[in-house]
């Protein structure tokens, strides 16, 4: 096995491993103000790619502004979400928004096929396609991209949560809303911008991943099950813990491929996430349980 | 007389909507151009197509609706292979013919009286290359294939073959149908050291493979399956299609078909037609539909009958069928009716399809 | 005479079929501390939660000052100037102290009084010390009196005009209920807070308290100032307990 | 007859940084109502938890009725006649009152599962008496006219009684109370206080009661146990108790009236 | 009482399910029925699991599958008699759903799903690439036709009203069930595990317990599934049809059986009617169910009960006048 290569997976790993994170930190956002898993993140993620394809290949938009215009249109899309469909609901079991979720990501699949049709699209890459060597192992330079704008991200949502008052303030509402409209917390306005915030992330992923994996009206699913997958490993609610699951399994999946199976690089990234959840049941990252009796 | 009801079962939606979106077109085109040109030995023709979503179950009840509630009396598709062979034995048992519109070999070996299939079998496919790769004096092949229907049928024929051909297998890779990125594949047979790589899917994955090919700076020549011989493929890999190799039909390249040949008058029909009913260029698969439905009227023709059973037996009785995707000769031992030379092998050249000889 | 700070008048409340509150009035001046008592299920807390906004009210009008409070969602009526600390305390479990006491001012605007919320911080702290050495832990696993007091600091961090109390002595110790009654007194007279309290305990409550009203399954069928009602026979046998009988 | 059922010997709990327990050393007397109290965090709850098993002790030792249980999970406590209520309430919410008490008796009249899943003479004979017995702990604590309610409608302080109720119906040999009068006013708290006496007596069990209400407590308490930061300050009847400086000064205070 | 209206419910729909094939025009509505049924049988156990209690699973798909494939593994490869190999198949998820619980069900809420969410994944996984005994993605061919006691069912009707006996099978064990101890507890633990163990209740074991009954009842399902359609394919095992399983049960109302009967045949038999649409099918599902949550929050049998409360007020409302 030479180190080339070796450092080949890595590097496959890491691009891999951030377009999970990405997905994943759209997860956190929203679980973190209701508790809620949104089974349609991975679609937000899908519509960023999309309608970036869309503006740029049927408008004729250049390449920044389609990017700019499907951030904004997967954000709006967010909020629509939230006020059709979840706020009607909003005292129901957390199991009744999920379903509502899976609803919606259903949904909005359905609609981009409508719109946007069943092909593949590709996005050109931010700066070129000249991969770089580095030690005899090829870097896409998008891949710099995704790497940077994930940890950016990253760093912004944990000093929001874990640092502003706001985030704090979207924090209680998903621990007791009841609780959080009593010290005069908006909780309706919280989960609107959890939902648009949300939104925002994801679409920026899938403008950024577009170029890499390519898009399509059914990206998503793929995405969103990873995405969860590695918020739940990193553990629930914390941003960083939702990057780095997606990292490892990112990592996870190239190594197998790489030294064990193609075939089964999936299961085996799967089987260690579990033995990694048997061992810290509330994630790598999670706080653990704060109830007593 | 009533219409003539035809059942399509395509997969419309779903992963497999790239082959049963513009099969489905097809067939509404050439109803129309049949009906409006008289039908068949004076009958008109109903197509009824229902989508399985790319779903066995699904399609499991559209056959079954077919069957029971429409009693049609000819079933077209469905588009994969899977489902086919999920469907097959309701049609000996309801005696009705079912011309699929998917490749897999099960499907017609061995023949089921009443089940036929109309795209050219991996064998063929694989054959050719194998030809190509031995004029090119290759020895060690990699294969990368996609883990699903398409891709198992074809590594089945794959590790049949390479060995049987004389070659040596240096690396046996496979990916999954949503997989976006195919370097660790492609790195773990970089280091195997082989001459050629062929790779087996349809898109879009055989299109990252391209890319990460090129991004990895890979200089071992590649060869794809027919599964990618449309446009989307240029378009999806962009410069990192150049250069690749690959079997396929000859609705690829029709305007290289020389003028003699027997395909070139359906061909030309086909694309012209369909580019000016939907306006878009034309995807190769719809072809298998197009000689799936070519064929039933040939044989309802023929026999002058559109009774299930006589359609069954006529079918048989075809050769020397020019269809898109070849020249069909049926035989009661033969269900499938093409050899390899319904294949052309062809490479992309600065963003087209050209036909090499 | 201070003016009305907050007055119900004939409000019902009801939860599908139960008729919770029935047709109460009672109204709260300006500085005043006013107790509310009554048995289990009285419905006591139904009227606080329809005060502050948790409940909407079959009908009947919630007067705060000049505006209408019904209709008005809870964090409105926050920033119009009404705490509540709800039974059961409803702390933010996994935050921990000092954030669940930050949260208590969210409805301060955070710069022209950054240097006013340190201070009040500090004060709970002082009113409550157990929680200056707790600042750090997760606010689910204090002790439930340390937490009745987290709740109780909570509210008075937005330095309400009205406080609404629900049972502020259960779970704890009478040392501990002692010192949050006598801060209650002091925070009205030196702020002029005004206080409406639920309290089981109701001989205590009537100490502090300057009037109270009596309720019964949902109606209010006695009101008067803390000391006629201490006097009361009915009310002596039904909630101060029988060893004034002697 | 005056043996110990239960005794603590060097029960330490750390949370953390927090010494919750440090080497507490009791027994509670059989037949007796022994009484926990002291100032809040004082770690009563945490005794409680430690000797219902829902808290391990990280030293100490546990017996009950003679036999060590340090190493029991709480539901064999609980099969062995170990029941408790709850301090922040954990009642069954959106059950009825009736199948609130029935839990009760889950531990007691028992089954193999299959006899459910076939729904046998025999289940059906024991579903009947799970529910006579329900309504009569219903009945004990005068909320029979509530047993169809769902559980979560209740007030809060109807919700305490149900818990007694639930514990009741495990006929236990040692019930644990944790600030059952908390939420009740004055009056409630004096029924209260003759409802667990009456309990005490009618079953003979043995009861450890953590309180506030100091009346309740000195009423009906035949021994105290008085915690302060984990340690035990002070332990004897009430008088003694009561006059205790050390008690004073942390707990009672110099009080007025 | 609760449990005598059960028991006169699942007569009715006993009767219902008998009737039914001479109500039908033809066979291709049967198709729907017995997909309808297996469904509704996985249904039924994710209610007991899910609904009462409150453990999620999107794994069971997994178990729907591993059932499938040993049977007709077992009876086309190995050639075991059908019987013996739908046995086994059951028999094998059990032990698998042991030993999948067992570690699993220490996790709570999300973290659980996720564990069996995983758990689901990896099995389909190993169903498309173990070629040589699954057959892989293209599926398993030849299998043989259910038949019980050596006669085939060859008929789809005979084949139907088996499969239909089962499912009435599972319903009366659930019910039975749900109306015991057991159900208690399982209701219990779901609000609070501390107080439910407080109260005896062996929490673990209870959650195996029902775990592994959800698990048996998906396994059946899942032989029948393979005896029926005589191919099975790793497509239909996927995460995808977990994820289908727990809308059902939702959208029937979580803790009603019935209720979770009712949504498996919605969900069933929905796409069929949606057929006429094309290309906007999927559109309107996700539609219709957003709107049933939004409108039906308690399910399918919260709204039918409220309608019954309703009818029942005005008739007495009628009777007074
Ligand atoms: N969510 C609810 N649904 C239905 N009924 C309820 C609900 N909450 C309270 N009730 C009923 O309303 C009445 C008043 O309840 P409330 O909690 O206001 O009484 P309370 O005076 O606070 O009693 P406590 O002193 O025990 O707290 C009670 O009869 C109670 O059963
Ligand atoms: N899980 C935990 N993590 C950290 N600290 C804890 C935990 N549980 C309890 N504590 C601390 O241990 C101390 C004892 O708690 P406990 O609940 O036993 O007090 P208590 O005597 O019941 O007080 P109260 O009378 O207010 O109920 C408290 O200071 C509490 O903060
Ligand atoms: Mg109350
Ligand atoms: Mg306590």
């Amino acid at each position: 096995m030479d180190p080339s290569s070796l450092l080949q997976y890595l590097i496959t790993g890491l691009t891999l491993g951030s377009t999970y994170g990405l997905t994943a930190l759209g997860f956190t956002i929203i679980f973190n103000t209701t508790g809620v898993i949104n089974f349609a993140q991975g679609e937000f993620v899908m519509l960023g790619g999309m309608m970036s394809v869309y503006f740029m290949h049927s408008l004729g938009f250049s390449e920044p502004a389609a990017v700019v215009l499907a951030v904004l249109g997967a954000t709006m899309a967010g909020a629509l979400v939230e006020r059709l469909a979840i706020r009607p609901v909003r005292d129901c079991p957390t199991i009744n928004l999920i379903i509502i979720t899976i609803g919606v990501s259903i949904f909005i699949r359905g609609l981009a096929m409508l719109l946007w049709g069943k092909d593949t699209h590709v996005l050109e890459p931010f700066s070129g396609n000249q991969p770089i060597m580095f030690l005899g192992a090829a870097i896409m330079p998008q891949a710099i991209w995704v790497l940077v704008i994930s940890l950016f991200l990253l760093g912004a949502l944990k000093m929001f949560f874990s640092g502003t008052i706001h985030g704090k303030a979207m924090l209680a509402c998903s621990f007791d809303s009841k609780a959080a409209s009593l010290v005069g917390i908006g909780v309706q306005r919280m989960v609107l911008l959890s939902f648009m915030i949300s939104a925002l992330v994801g679409a920026v992923g899938g403008v950024i991943l577009a170029p890499i994996t390519m898009t399509s009206y059914d990206v998503g699913i793929m995405l969103g099950l990873k995405g969860f997958a590695a918020c739940i490993l990193g553990g629930l609610g914390n941003p960083f813990g939702a990057a780095a699951g997606g990292v490892i399994l990112g990592v996870l999946e190239s190594f197998g491929a790489g030294f064990v199976s193609s075939a089964y690089k999936d299961a085996l990234a799967f089987v260690i996430l579990l033995i990694l959840l048997f061992a810290k049941p509330s994630g790598l990252f999670g706080l653990k349980d704060s109830k007593r009796v | 007389a009533d219409a003539i009801k035809i059942g399509a079962i395509l997969s419309v939606t779903g992963p497999a909507s790239f082959l049963g979106e513009p099969e489905k077109n097809t067939l509404i085109m050439l109803q129309d151009q049949l009906n409006a040109a008289g039908g068949v030995n004076g009958q008109q023709v109903e197509v009824i197509v229902y989508d399985d979503e790319s779903d066995v179950n699904k399609c499991v009840m559209a056959a079954k609706k077919l069957l029971d509630q429409d009693q049609v009396a000819v079933v077209i598709g469905p588009s994969i292979s899977g489902n086919t062979l999920a469907i097959s034995k309701f049609f000996s048992s309801a005696e009705v013919p079912l011309v699929s519109c998917a490749a897999a070999e099960k499907i017609v070996r061995p023949v089921d009286p009443w089940v036929f299939n109309t795209p050219q079998l991996d064998r063929h496919a694989v054959t050719r290359i194998l030809q190509d790769a031995k004029a090119k004096g290759y020895s060690r092949l990699a294969i990368l294939t996609v883990s699903d229907g398409y891709g198992q049928a074809g590594r089945g024929v794959l590790k049949e073959l390479i060995p049987a051909q004389g070659f040596e297998l240096a690396a046996d890779e496979v990916y999954g149908p949503k997989d976006t990125d195919m370097t660790a594949q492609l790195t773990k047979i970089k280091g195997a050291g082989a001459d050629a790589i062929i790779c087996w899917g349809t898109n879009p994955g055989p299109a990252v493979v391209a890319r990460n090919r090129v991004q990895l700076g890979l200089t071992v020549p590649l060869y794809m399956s027919h599964g990618v011989a449309s446009n989307k493929f240029i378009e999806l890999a962009g410069d990192a299609a150049e250069g690749l190799i690959l079997p396929a039909g000859r609705l690829v390249a029709v305007e290289q078909v020389p003028a003699d040949h027997p395909q070139k008058a359906v061909l030309e029909a086909y694309v012209e037609g369909y580019t000016k009913t939907y306006g878009t260029q034309i995807s190769s698969f719809g072809g298998y539909a197009h000689d799936a439905f070519a064929l039933v009227m040939e044989a309802i023709a023929k026999g002058g009958s559109a009774k299930s059973a006589d359609i069954r037996d006529n079918l048989e009785k075809i050769s020397g069928f020019a269809g898109t995707s070849g020249v069909y000769t049926y035989s009661p031992e033969n269900h499938n009716g093409l050899d390899e030379s319904a294949f052309i092998m062809v490479t992309i050249e600065n963003g087209a399809w050209k036909a090499l000889n | 005479m201070q003016p009305t700070l907050l007055s119900l008048k004939n409000m019902d409340v009801f939860y599908g079929r139960i008729h919770a509150v029935r047709r109460a009035t009672l109204h709260v001046r300006q500085g005043e501390i006013v107790a509310l008592i009554g048995g289990n299920g009285a419905g006591k807390t139904t009227m606080l939660c329809t005060i502050s906004g948790l409940i909407r009210p079959g009908q009947g009008s919630v007067i705060f000052g000049e505006e209408d409070l019904v209709r008005r969602s809870p964090e409105q009526i926050v920033r119009a100037g009404i705490s509540h600390v709800p039974e059961g305390r409803l702390v933010f479990s996994p935050l921990s102290v000092e954030d669940n006491l930050r949260l208590g001012a969210y409805t301060r605007p955070r710069f022209r009084q950054r240097a006013g919320i340190a201070e009040d911080l500090q004060t709970m702290y002082s009113m409550f010390p157990v929680l200056r050495e707790r600042r750090a832990q997760a606010a689910g696993t204090l002790s439930g009196g340390e937490q009745q007091m987290l709740a109780i600091g909570r509210a008075l961090m937005a330095r309400p005009r009205l406080l609404l109390l629900d049972e502020p002595g259960m779970g704890l110790a009478p040392l501990v209920v002692k010192d949050i009654f006598h801060h209650i007194v002091e925070l009205r007279d030196r702020l002029g807070l005004t206080v409406l309290l639920v309290e089981q305990n109701a001989r205590s409550a009537l100490k502090i308290a300057d009037r109270g009203y009596v309720l019964e399954n949902g109606r209010v069928i006695l009101q008067g100032t803390a000391d006629e009602l201490l006097a009361n026979r009915d009310v002596q046998r039904a909630y101060l307990g029988r060893e004034l009988d002697a | 007859m005056n043996s110990p059922i239960l005794g603590c010997s060097g029960i330490s709990v750390r949370f953390g940084g927090v010494q919750a327990l440090a080497d507490i050393h009791f027994e509670a007397m059989r037949d007796e109502i022994t009484a926990i109290i002291g100032p809040n965090g004082a770690g009563k709850t945490t005794l409680l938890n430690v000797i219902s098993g829902m808290v391990t002790p990280s030293h100490g030792t546990l017996t009950f009725e003679g036999r060590g249980i340090t190493a029991l999970p709480a539901h064999e406590r609980a099969w062995g006649g170990m029941v408790r209520t709850f301090q922040n309430l954990e009642i069954f919410s959106n059950m009825t009152v009736l199948e609130n008490v029935t839990m009760g008796c889950h531990g007691r009249l028992s089954l193999p599962a299959w006899h459910s899943l076939l729904r046998t003479p025999k289940s059906r004979r024991l579903e009947d008496e799970v529910r006579r017995e329900a309504l009569e702990a219903l009945d004990f604590v005068g909320m029979a006219d509530l047993a169809s309610a769902t559980a979560k409608d209740l007030a809060f302080g109807k919700q305490r009684l149900l818990e007694l109720a639930r514990a009741l119906a495990a006929r236990p040999k040692l019930l644990l109370l944790d600030e059952p009068a908390a939420g009740l006013n004055i009056a409630e708290t004096q029924v209260l206080a003759d409802l667990i006496m009456r309990i005490r007596d009618t079953y003979n069990l043995s009861v450890i009661l953590v309180e506030h209400d100091m009346e309740l407590v000195m009423r009906i308490s035949d021994s105290i146990l008085v915690l302060c930061f984990g340690q035990t300050i002070s332990r004897g009847t009430p008088a003694q108790v009561q006059k205790d400086p050390k008690v004073i000064a942390a707990y009672l205070g110099g009080d007025e009236d | 009482m609760a449990y005598r209206k059960d028991m006169i419910w699942l007569a009715f729909f006993f009767g219902l399910l008998m009737l039914a094939p001479a109500l039908l025009p033809n066979n291709y509505y049967l198709t729907i029925l017995i997909l309808g049924c297996l469904h509704a049988m996985n249904a039924v156990g994710l209610c007991l699991l899910v609904g009462h209690a409150g453990q999620i699973s999107l794994g069971h798909a997994g178990f729907y599958g591993l059932g499938a494939y040993t049977s007709s593994y077992l009876s086309t490869t190995v050639g075991l008699s059908v019987g013996l190999s739908m046995l086994s198949g059951v028999a094998l998820t059990v032990v698998v759903s042991i030993l999948v619980g067992l570690p699993s069900l220490k996790l709570k809420g999300h973290y659980l799903a996720m564990a069996t969410l995983g758990f689901g994944i990896i099995l389909s996984i190993l169903f498309t690439e173990t070629v040589d005994i699954t057959g892989g993605p293209s599926g398993f061919v030849g299998i043989p036709r259910l038949s019980l006691f050596g006669f085939e069912l060859r008929k789809d009707v005979t084949l139907y009203r088996a499969v239909a006996v089962m499912l009435c099978l599972i319903v009366w064990l659930s019910f039975n069930l749900l109306h015991s101890r057991v159900g208690r507890a399982l209701r219990a633990l779901h609000t609070s595990e501390r107080a439910a163990e407080a109260m005896g209740v062996d929490i673990a074991r209870y959650k195996l317990l029902v775990f592994v009954l959800s698990a048996a009842f998906s396994g059946i399902a899942g032989v029948l599934y393979a005896h029926y359609l005589t191919f099975i394919a790793p497509s239909s095992f996927g995460f995808m049809f977990s994820v289908e399983l727990i809308v059902m049960v939702v959208l029937g109302g979580m803790i009603s059986v019935p209720g979770a009967i009712v949504g498996a045949f919605f969900v069933t038999v929905l796409p069929e009617f949606l057929r006429a649409f094309e290309n906007i099918e999927v559109l309107l599902f996700g539609a219709i169910l957003i709107l049933c949550m939004m409108f039906l929050p308690d399910g399918m049998a919260g709204g039918w009960n409220r309608l019954w409360s309703w009818g029942k007020a005005r008739l007495s409302g009628a009777a007074h006048e």
